[in-house]
């Protein structure tokens, strides 16, 4: 009992960690990327490649003076970013990250908990992300902010259903809800998920960037707009704690679609590599990274390509495009599984 | 952290010499080192400059290789004033508001002869200077001055950032300067 | 964690859904705001749901999580519904103060 | 309204089935990113490696000497009046004897002070200097702490004896080639003229 | 104590306490929170009586959806403290009474109840997804069809009450 | 059009302040929305914030000072203003400007043109969240910058040329950066025309909104694109040709309704018809003078200055500007960035002039605004201000 | 040019009699200069006259003569263009100081709202039924209006200019 829950509390401060620090090296991989894109160099003067940049704004964040302004409400002030940062944590817990760990006779999974509806959980988590936005868009009492925090909500919601309907169609396929044998799933039946579900597959996909807010759905906090949406009143590590909890979603929502779609932490031809044992744990944790990072990459690629939508027009494809095509999904995927006896 | 507070003046502190006085004074370094490699700008932008600092923007000069692509048009998230075109006397308000809704520490960078001195408008709706309402930290001259010129100025900022110990902000000293500008 | 129900007996859960259920009574009786009325209501209904689901346990019937699941359906659309009256109410008479419907009119 | 016959309707408005469907031009869109992003960047570095500054640029002014290191500038003030920042100040003063090494003219600026911070760089002193002793320079003005410090005195301003300022690139070639002829006036400095007025003696 | 008794107790303080600060806090945006707690206290009750399925949609349903809605429109008409009609004291304490009347009549009426714990109870899957699913799929089939079209329903409710007139 | 908020419910309707220190405002001018929602009901604008007076200013400058002030007004493309001011002398005093210099101006101003509508093409890009095509094109544009500089010495306030013509001939440096500015910028044009024009996340944004039909926009007094955009081909460049403008060949690209996409695409079609101009100008420029024989206005070579005393005398006479300049009041007016930026000049005969005042097309095109925008989002509004190109200098002057 | 300085001469004249109190060409542009009376009468006309239709108000702007008789110290300039055949005008007209008022033109123009507002704020034109005649580049609390001549160009504060230097 007692090796469990240390193994556990380990399991749990590694992940909680790697959130943090592929979040914050995805502030900077976000400038490098753009910068890259924009034939410029990006930041390259905070050490070497400018690789303490994150460091350094994390620092200065720190070390900045808060200001609450004295209108708004104090506590939810300050619960909206934590809660943020909240959300933004608790849904690793569910992704397993690789296969098990042999450690002398015992078997360590790589993944903290695996509940059987694990999918299920990540749904709720996310549907529980918008609180923090529009606690801390109310909060500042500032008109951009609530503009902010009244199109994120909206925008989070109609988007869950889509999200959520194309869930269902994977799920009608793999016969669970949990996300450990989902994995297993891929790694024995041949194919990953994505050539059984690829309509599906976009969709999450699209229904990922509008749930962490990224560009072409940036709409809570485009600049041009709404000047900081509803992190406009924050200063210090409260607006860190936003930054930080955007870029953490960007990473747990790759790691999810890597493991939904993408087989986890297979490896492609697993079984003609000859790697076993701890190696072969390694070697997929690895790989599984590898897929989450080019999703990482993939979400600023989007980013810095294409311009935003309008609110209408966002919801118009939320409610007229992607919902509709999510439940053609399902029945698609329906009718082939009863057409090819599967169920 | 250093948990003292050091009763004298942090200037009189001989540099990083023993114990508690070492370390607070490395402590300042590397927050400073920090604040120079992070600095948002909030763009002030009015008129000929801004199109200059688009441009040291651009793909060219890179702001970014300083650490300060991140424009913050939130004041409260910004670090440094970037002050780029004529103040008129009916914009001197607003942008001592600005000035006022920013978190310390935070520095104002007067880009180009308008904003430093009002230019060639020496006239009635001009303000000569927005040193008559904020204080300024580096003057930038030049109309508009060149990217160059620009990223001389940011890095004149970094100088002063990295060489600013993390109590100047509550010094008398710092308060009697903003008083003076009636600036609590 | 399967005998979790061992040491806890039905009647707990009576009681607490019973002190659930009657603070969103009060909670419609006291308040006047027409939103947190409407909350109170789910108060109350998720009191009976709690009870449902306990029964539902210790009876070893699957309905009553059935019967939970079609609650949260109602739930749902009563509360769609009922906001946007709320929200229509709001718009004519810049009150969510209940006793100015008791006009019925306005 | 039809004014002339060079009209052109350049809008198209219809969307075609592809480019309704999104993904054709994303998919586009990021080819092109993509391309970018493994081309070369155009950044230059800036403090460690300068750009190229045209020769004609008009940066930090420079008051200059002629070839025996006496200071062109006569005070006329001309400067001044064509300045439209009005940065220019100066004050004249008579040459002494004994001062001709210095200054070539009779009269010379015992005060010549340009307002950096005024100072909108537009080149029209330069034009309106009728002794070519003000030029502006490809270099650029530093930024500074205080605005004190932009006013430049002669000590910024004049020409360092040692390191001399090469403007060539700013004159027209008839310029360069009349500063070549010696038995013009205006090209006789002053050691030249002393010679003149004793051979002319002599004669 | 067995822990899943302090569990129990805990969580019920929460669920009450929250939902008694839910009626006497006076910033609605507050109730909201403090109404969000209570569900989630529920929820884990509901984990307690390992009805995972229900517990996951309670918190997408109403956490999720749910009190989104309501924190929206009271952000959108801007309600706070200051809107908050005031009431007067007697209808205050009538409230209070008959609540407290209604409770001490249930649980008057609960007290000698004789609840006992059938054999199935054994079986704690009945919460779990599948079982769950085939009873709501075979059963209550019916049900579960005219639920949606009870939601077509609302839906088109909601959507016609808060269009505005076109003039 | 002139209501104020107030009259509006205050519990229905909210306002929303955008500006004077809005990311899409730049700073500059303010805008008071009355807001139902994210729905636009109404709008007040205030400007003036950048106010320099420039007509005073001018009142109080010899002739050749004003070039600078000019510079100021549309910053995005500021040798348009100067030649336009010179131009405008140059009718008042009669003076006939050589071919070559006309040439040389049309270029110039033909580059400035591409330059300006550069940045408005691209703000429009940023403003719906496009941000890479912006740091394209501005590189560019840094290339405009490198010609300018070998032309006159500075990048963005050139204070190019002189009344009278070029104040110095092109550089063969300036011809060979001309020539690979030529030779490359149509690949990067039509790069970004591909990442952005029909892009339909693009096109939703910016189709049908902020439209103004062809009689509001006359009665509102449009020039340039804006004008162009909502379907007439008034172009001054062809109506009232100056500096032989008659000689190129070139379209009129005009639009359908005037929205933001017909605003945009004008100005994409414009810059490649500048293209199309500066390369027939290369082409066909003759050899010839730079500048007129005006010895009373332009002054004279450095080297006559030293040597001939008639020279001196004008040297001086113009700089201390006490030149004979001739009574009476002109209007020239070139096709700026914006639309007709016209020179209004009154001469006294004196030192400076007696009144200048400057027809600025954004101060005259902006107050449509609030109309343009009504019953648009907050979003469509961003959209119409940055395509309209509403520049500060020429705003408030 | 100049037979369109007859042709609108005469129309003028046929429908308002003497309000035309002077007419010349500036260069390339046919002026008018008008009773104030009548000016927006004219303008109107002009607009709506089939045959002239000067249907787009180019620019307006005021004018300060201090050196001419009291009764036309002050000056306004209307400049208009039709665009079909390319006829440009300009229309003139003079008061003195104590009487600025003017009709409005904004019922026969929209753009001419913010140029009257701007003359307004530079000279102090009253703009006899504009909508909304406030102060447009200036601020509100500003109590002279600065572009009539005898007032300084130079703001007093600055203190880094020698005004010895510029003839002050």
């Amino acid at each position: 009992m007692l090796t469990f829950i240390i193994y556990k509390s380990i399991l749990v401060l590694i992940v909680f960690l790697i959130s943090l620090g592929v979040a914050a090296y995805a502030t900077y991989g976000e400038r490098k990327v753009a910068a890259f894109m924009q034939d410029r160099i990006g930041p390259d003067r905070a050490g070497p490649f400018g690789i303490f940049q994150p460091l350094a704004d994390g620092l200065k964040m720190f070390m900045k003076e808060e200001i609450i302004p004295t209108v708004s409400n104090k506590f939810l002030f300050i619960l909206g970013p934590s809660l943020a940062m909240l959300t933004a944590l608790m849904a690793g817990v569910v992704v397993p990250w690789g296969g098990k760990l042999a450690i002398g006779d015992h078997y360590y999974p790589l993944q903290i908990t695996d509940i059987n509806i694990g999918i299920l959980y990540v749904f709720g988590v996310v549907s529980f992300g918008v609180y923090g936005i529009m606690i801390g868009g109310w909060a500042s009492n500032n008109k951009y902010s609530l503009l902010g925090a009244l199109r994120a909500s909206s925008q989070m919601i109609s988007y869950e259903i889509a999200m959520g309907l194309a869930i269902v169609a994977l799920v009608m396929k793999t016969g669970t809800l949990s996300l450990g044998e989902m994995v297993a799933q891929q790694g024995t039946g041949g194919w990953w998920n994505i050539v059984y579900q690829p309509l599906g597959f976009l969709i999450f996909l699209i229904c990922a960037f509008a749930e962490t807010n990224r560009a072409p759905f940036d709409l809570p906090e485009c600049e041009t707009e709404l000047v900081g949406g509803y992190h406009t009143e924050y200063s210090s590590m409260k607006l860190g704690f936003y930054l930080f909890a955007e870029y953490i979603n960007i990473f747990i929502s790759s790691a999810v679609i890597s493991t939904l779609y993408f087989g986890g932490f297979n490896l492609p031809f697993q079984s003609h590599i000859p790697l076993d044992g701890n190696w072969l744990v390694i070697a997929q944790t690895a790989f599984f990274f590898g897929k989450v990072i080019f999703f990482i990459f993939f979400f600023m690629w989007v980013r810095w390509t294409i311009p935003r939508f309008r609110y209408d027009q966002l919801m118009n494809l939320g409610w007229k495009i992607l919902i509709p095509l999510a439940i053609f999904n399902i029945l698609a995927t329906g009718v082939l599984m009863y057409a090819l006896g599967k169920v | 952290m250093s948990t003292t507070a050091i009763d004298i003046h942090p200037s009189y502190q001989p540099e990083g010499l023993e114990g508690q006085g070492f370390f607070a004074t490395s402590l300042d370094k590397v927050v400073g080192l920090a604040r120079a490699n992070s600095l948002w700008p909030l763009p002030f932008a009015t008129s000929c400059c801004g199109i200059e600092f688009m441009a040291t923007m651009a793909s060219h000069y890179d702001l970014a290789r300083f650490g300060s692509e991140r424009l913050s048009f939130s004041p409260r998230q910004a670090d440094l004033l970037m002050v780029m075109g004529t103040i008129s006397k009916k914009m001197g308000p607003i942008l001592r508001q600005v000035y006022e809704q920013m978190a310390e520490p935070k520095w104002v960078l007067s880009m180009g002869a308008c904003a430093s001195s009002g230019g060639i408008f020496d006239t009635y709706s001009v303000l000569q200077g927005i040193d008559r309402i904020i204080p300024v930290d580096v003057y930038i001259p030049g109309c508009p001055p060149r990217p160059e010129q620009v990223l001389d100025g940011i890095l004149q900022i970094q100088k002063l950032a990295e060489s600013e110990e993390r109590r100047r902000r509550e010094s008398p000293e710092y308060k009697a300067l903003l008083a003076q500008y009636g600036i609590e | 964690m399967k005998d979790v129900i061992v040491g806890i007996p039905i009647q707990w859960y009576i009681y607490l859904s019973v002190a659930l259920f009657c603070i969103g009574v009060l909670g419609v009786l006291f308040r006047r705001n027409a939103i947190i009325i409407f909350m109170c209501v789910e108060l109350m209904l998720n009191a009976v749901n709690l009870l449902m689901v306990a029964f539902s346990r210790y009876f070893g019937d699957t309905s009553g999580q059935v019967f939970v699941f079609f609650v949260m359906v109602v739930a749902a659309a009563e509360v769609a519904v009922g906001l946007a009256i709320l929200m229509m109410i709001f718009r004519n008479t810049k009150s969510t103060d209940i006793d100015t419907l008791n006009r019925l009119k306005w | 309204m039809q004014l002339t016959n060079r009209k052109k309707v350049v809008v198209k408005k219809e969307m075609s089935l592809a480019e309704k469907l999104y993904l054709p031009a994303i998919t586009n869109g990021m080819v092109i990113t993509m391309k970018h992003f493994f081309k070369k960047g155009a950044t230059v570095r800036y403090p460690e490696v300068k750009r190229e500054i045209s020769e004609t640029y008009r940066g930090q002014h420079v008051l200059k000497r002629d070839e025996q290191g006496a200071e062109r500038c006569t005070a006329c003030g001309l400067c001044a009046v064509a300045c439209p920042a009005e940065a220019i100040t100066m004050e004249a003063a008579e040459r002494k004897k004994g001062e001709e090494t210095l200054y070539r003219e009779e009269k010379y600026a015992a005060v010549y002070e340009i307002n950096m911070l005024r100072c909108i760089f537009c080149g029209l002193c330069e034009e309106a200097c009728p002794k070519e002793a003000i030029f502006l320079t490809d270099r650029i003005v530093p930024t500074d702490l205080k605005r004190g410090e932009f006013v430049y005195g002669k000590d910024k301003l004049v020409e360092d004896i040692n390191h001399r300022i090469d403007l060539s690139g700013r004159q027209t070639k008839e310029v360069l080639e009349f500063k070549k002829d010696k038995t013009k006036a205006h090209n006789q400095t002053w050691a030249d003229k002393q010679k003149l007025l004793k051979e002319n003696k002599h004669h | 104590m067995l822990l899943s008794q302090y569990l129990f107790f805990f969580l019920s303080f929460v669920a009450v306490l929250s939902a008694l600060m839910v009626i006497l806090d006076k910033n609605p945006v507050h109730s909201v929170l403090f109404l969000i707690v209570t569900f989630f206290a529920i929820a884990g009750h509901y984990l307690l009586l390992n009805a995972q399925f229900l517990a996951v949609t309670h918190i997408i349903v109403y956490a999720g959806a749910i009190m989104v809605l309501f924190l929206y429109v009271i952000m959108m008409l801007n309600l706070n403290k200051e809107i908050e009609p005031h009431k007067k004291n007697i209808p205050k304490v009538a409230a209070v009474i008959s609540a407290g009347v209604l409770m001490m009549c249930l649980v008057a009426l609960l007290k000698g109840a004789e609840v006992q714990m059938l054999p199935a109870a054994r079986n704690s899957n009945i919460g779990l997804v599948d079982s769950l699913g085939k009873v709501l799929f075979k059963e209550y089939m019916l049900p579960f069809e005219i639920s949606s079209v009870l939601f077509l329903a609302a839906m088109v409710g909601a959507v016609f009450l808060s269009k505005k007139e076109i003039h | 059009m002139n209501a104020t908020s107030s009259t509006y419910d205050e519990k229905q309707y909210s306002t929303l302040n955008l500006g004077p220190t809005h990311p899409a405002t730049h700073g500059i001018f303010q805008n008071i929305l009355t807001m139902d929602g994210e729905m636009i009901v109404d709008s007040v604008s205030t400007v003036g914030y950048i106010h320099r007076a420039f007509e005073k200013l001018a009142e109080h400058r010899p002739y050749n000072q004003i070039t600078p002030i000019t510079d100021r007004l549309n910053y995005c493309s500021s040798p348009i203003n100067n030649m336009g001011w010179h131009m405008t002398v140059e009718k008042l005093i009669g003076a006939e400007i050589p071919k070559r210099a006309q040439y040389m101006r049309v270029i110039i101003m033909e580059l400035s043109r591409i330059a300006d509508h550069i940045v408005c093409d691209t703000v429009i890009a940023v403003d719906t969240g496009a941000m890479t095509g912006f740091l394209h094109l501005f590189q560019y544009r840094e290339w405009i910058y490198e010609i300018f500089e070998e032309i006159c010495g500075a990048r963005l306030t050139t204070n190019i040329g002189r009344i009278g013509g070029m104040e110095r001939d092109f550089s063969p440096k300036a011809w060979e950066k001309l020539d690979h500015f030529l030779k490359n910028f149509p690949t990067g044009l039509r790069e970004f025309q591909k990442l952005v024009d029909r892009n339909r996340i693009f096109m939703d944004r910016t189709i049908n909104v902020g439209g103004i039909t062809v009689d509001m926009a006359l009665d509102y007094g449009f020039t340039g694109p804006n004008l162009r955009a909502a379907g007439v081909d008034y172009d001054v460049r062809v109506a009232n040709p100056y500096s032989s403008y008659e000689d190129f060949e070139f379209d009129i690209p005009v639009g359908t309704n005037g929205d933001t996409y017909d605003r945009y695409m004008v100005r994409m079609e414009e810059m490649w018809q500048s293209l199309r101009i500066i390369e027939q100008a290369v082409k066909n420029i003759p050899d010839g003078a730079y500048h007129a024989d005006l010895p009373e206005f332009y002054l004279p070579e450095k080297q006559d200055v030293y040597n001939k005393m008639e020279a001196l005398i004008y040297h001086f006479k113009i700089v201390m500007g006490e030149t004979a300049v001739p009574k009476g009041e002109v209007y020239h007016s070139v096709e700026g960035g914006n639309g007709e930026l016209g020179f209004y000049l009154v001469s006294d005969g004196g030192r400076q002039p007696f009144r200048l005042h400057f027809r600025r097309p954004c101060f005259i095109y902006y107050q449509a605004y609030p109309d343009m925008i009504r019953g648009g989002m907050l979003s469509d509004a961003i959209l119409t201000m940055s395509s309209m190109n509403v520049i500060a200098g020429e705003l408030d002057a | 040019m100049s037979e369109l300085l007859e042709i609108v001469k005469n129309k003028l004249q046929d429908k308002f009699g003497d309000a035309v109190l002077a007419s010349e060409m500036h260069y390339d542009f046919p002026v008018f200069i008008l009773k104030k009376e009548l000016v927006k009468e004219a303008l109107k006309f002009l607009k709506e006259d089939a045959e002239l239709n000067f249907h787009f108000l180019t620019t307006m702007c005021g004018l300060h003569h201090p050196e001419n008789p009291a009764e036309s110290e002050f000056g306004l300039m209307y400049q208009l263009h039709n665009m079909p055949k390319n006829w440009r005008i300009r229309i003139k007209t003079f008061m003195s100081r104590e009487n600025l008022d003017m009709l409005t033109v904004t019922d026969v123009w929209k753009t001419a709202g913010w140029m009257e507002r701007q003359e307004f704020d530079f000279f102090g034109f009253n703009f006899v039924g504009h909508p909304n005649l406030k102060r447009i580049l200036n601020m509100d609390e500003m109590n002279y209006f600065p572009m009539r001549k005898e007032y300084p160009l130079e703001d007093m504060q600055r203190d880094d200019k020698n005004d010895k230097m510029f003839g002050r």
